[in-house]
């Protein structure tokens, strides 16, 4: 299991029948792949559905059936299609149970910062701000560290997603809660241990409550 | 059809200056051909609305590589290079603004508002010169509705008068966009001769000119 | 249908002092049997938000009738005398608002938003004690999202997971409303196998039980 | 002709091809009946619904289908349902060419007053606040007096429906335009006098260009 491997389950182990749940462009959509297949959680992308299937086969494309990173998809049964602004009511008004994205910089805030890189990169928030601020729960999901630099930092230093609008972090060596007193290390992958988190984690962590991460150890 | 339009009365609505909104989600859901006409017309200057910057080939990305856009307002420019290129080297204004908060702009204009309060952006960049406001403790955003002189948007089918229904994800923001321009010009690839009156999606005093494109 | 509710379920959603929506126009597209297992449960001080008073023996009328509401907020409560003369006697607080405001403070709640800033009610008493903001000359007033604790809501047909469509102008203010409450409850008439994706009004995400009454 | 029959056959003069209109409850609805049937006029119902056809036969009401006074209705071909937020949407974001309705009181300024008699008769506003600012063209249509007293007025003193929002006021003895120099008599029944209608409105009328109606008398 590569580490977006152990990010995707790890995640998709938050997903509660039921739930309403975004999944972002990238690493967050292979979150999917692992949902248990006893609950139904219905995933909603925020070009215009709620319902998204598995990805068509080859030669079954359909042109106007696309997700939010322009992929061709499909529709389950019981999905349904709407417009932009329904779509972004459904995310800002409270709806979504969880979504999750990725990070350029995490904090022990809660904050995230997701989508500049001033004079390098500016794609744009697109629909990430609404995201983070209206789910209910939001879940980072990247890697722990950037070409061997923190991602999880005491401040973010790039421009903000959102403020303090982060519940959890998972990375293929740790899961962290974000509470009013900071970070919180909850898990950490078994082929790591808490010495090597804290030594590639900027902002301080909190490790009373620090198990080890079940069920994504070479499946 | 009273509202059909060729190719010949549409370039006539079209202006150095505009403001164009124009539908379609990475260009899912554009009206191409209402593109390629903007773009034979040799108009200039134009402000852009539009979820995003399309691709270079494809999309109002046809209008930013082609240089005929002054502004962009847009939630993402990732997808054309042009654009970024362009706004740094101060050719191309470009506003960018969280996806919702696009949709509730446009939303409102249609809709006779002056603007909604949004705690979205709040404490970030997006709050830069805006006015804040706060009700029961929470902070909110007031931001401002947003039309356009022209709205081009791509239905899957009109009826004679030309209430219309989507294609899927290609509907995004289309139907808002029907609501806040001056004139709307529908791109239509099917006409049809009854839409069910409970699934109609843009009733038809929405929309102004019908262009038909059968495929 | 995992959403299913029965009577006794619903009941024991129910609670004196509660804000309730409740969809509908003059009565029509109004769940009167989720009124009638409201007034059959004895709760009382209920805050009422509907288009309307309804009438003395129809709609949410039958609970002002019977003096469980304490407060009305709607937008009309002219056929139903009850509503006047409690209010005479100040038994009944009762707040008039202009419909498409009603309409949009409750859609403001429903989709994150603060409030909405409309021309409407300027320069009447709608705007006494309102925030004013001023954009570009227009004056506008400052509406606040109205939410509630509980929304009922009549719907023509739900699939398994709770899509809904409605019967013509029984929609009115339903779709809305089920986007507004902490708890919503639809009263559907039919359950039907599939609804076109294309179709639904209330994604199945808003409604959080149905009461299935077959006709 | 009665005087209810002249007013909705004037109104009905002022619609256009094409033209989006909502009547009224009570008399604004008549003016259906006088449409010129060689033009397309769009009827919304502020309830939800535009494309509203004739009454239904006896026997055919549908329960599910009224009009915003609670009356059965029937929905032409190319009608279409809608929800509440929608169908103000339409009628605030000024889709609707005309609106026409009722008053109370309205006066030289174009202010209207409709909705409450304080103490006496609080219905509350409904709609029509918002059809009074939202629609391009504003019609009121009225019996000129109540009880002989006159209903235009120089400034209205019910609370308002609207202030400076009505574009022109018909009655069964006169037609008139409120411009920004006050109303203007455009129109007089052949029954009266212009004598007469100045001496029953309160409101000062120019009557330059006063003339007298044409096709409502006697047909």
């Amino acid at each position: 299991m590569n580490a977006k491997e152990i990010i995707a389950k790890r995640v998709a182990k938050e997903l509660s029948d039921g739930d309403l749940v975004n999944l972002g462009i990238g690493l967050p959509t292979l979150v999917a792949n692992y949902i248990d297949p006893s609950i139904d959680v219905h995933l909603q992308s925020e070009n215009g559905l709620i319902g998204l299937g598995p990805s068509p086969n080859p030669g079954e494309e359909d042109k106007h059936l696309t997700n939010a990173g322009g992929q061709f998809v499909t529709l389950k049964d019981h999905g349904m299609y709407f417009d932009s602004v329904t779509s972004f009511s459904i995310i800002r008004g409270g709806h979504v149970d969880v979504t999750v994205l990725g990070a350029l910089e995490v904090d022990e805030e809660g904050s995230l910062a997701s989508w500049i890189i001033p004079k390098k990169l500016v794609p744009g928030m697109g629909g990430a701000m609404d995201l983070v601020v209206g789910a209910k729960k939001v879940i980072v999901a990247t890697t722990h560290t950037n070409k061997d630099k923190p991602k999880i930092k005491t401040r973010c230093h790039l421009p903000l997603t959102a403020y303090q609008e982060v519940d959890l972090i998972v990375t293929e060596l740790a899961v962290m809660e974000v509470r009013d007193d900071g970070l919180h290390l909850i898990e950490y992958h078994p082929s790591t241990t808490i010495e090597e988190v804290l030594s590639l984690t900027e902002a301080p962590l909190h490790i009373s409550e620090a198990k080890p991460m079940e069920g994504t150890n070479h499946e | 059809m009273k509202k059909r339009m060729d190719e010949k009365a549409f370039k006539a609505l079209l202006k150095d200056g505009q403001s164009i909104m124009v539908g379609g989600f990475m260009t899912c859901g554009t009206p191409e051909t209402l593109i390629d006409w903007v773009l034979e017309s040799k108009v200039r200057d134009l402000t852009i609305i539009c979820n995003d910057a399309g691709y270079p080939d494809r999309g109002v990305g046809k209008l930013i590589t082609a240089r005929r856009v002054t502004k962009l307002i847009a939630s993402h420019i990732g997808l054309n290079p042009h654009a970024g290129e362009q706004m740094s080297q101060g050719d191309l204004a470009v506003e960018l603004i969280p996806q919702g908060t696009l949709a509730e702009q446009i939303r409102a204009y249609g809709a006779g508002l002056g603007g909604i309060l949004t705690p979205t952006g709040l404490k970030t960049v997006v709050e830069e010169g805006k006015q804040k406001i706060t009700i029961k403790d929470q902070t909110y955003l007031l931001e401002m509705a947003l039309g356009a002189d022209l709205a081009l948007i791509e239905v899957a089918a009109c009826d004679a008068l030309g209430n219309a229904v989507y294609a899927k994800t290609a509907r995004n923001f289309n139907p808002v966009m029907a609501t806040a321009a001056h004139t709307v010009v529908a791109l239509t690839h099917q006409r049809v001769a009854d839409i069910d009156p409970e699934c109609v999606v843009t009733p038809h005093v929405f929309i102004d000119h019908i262009v038909l494109e059968e495929v």
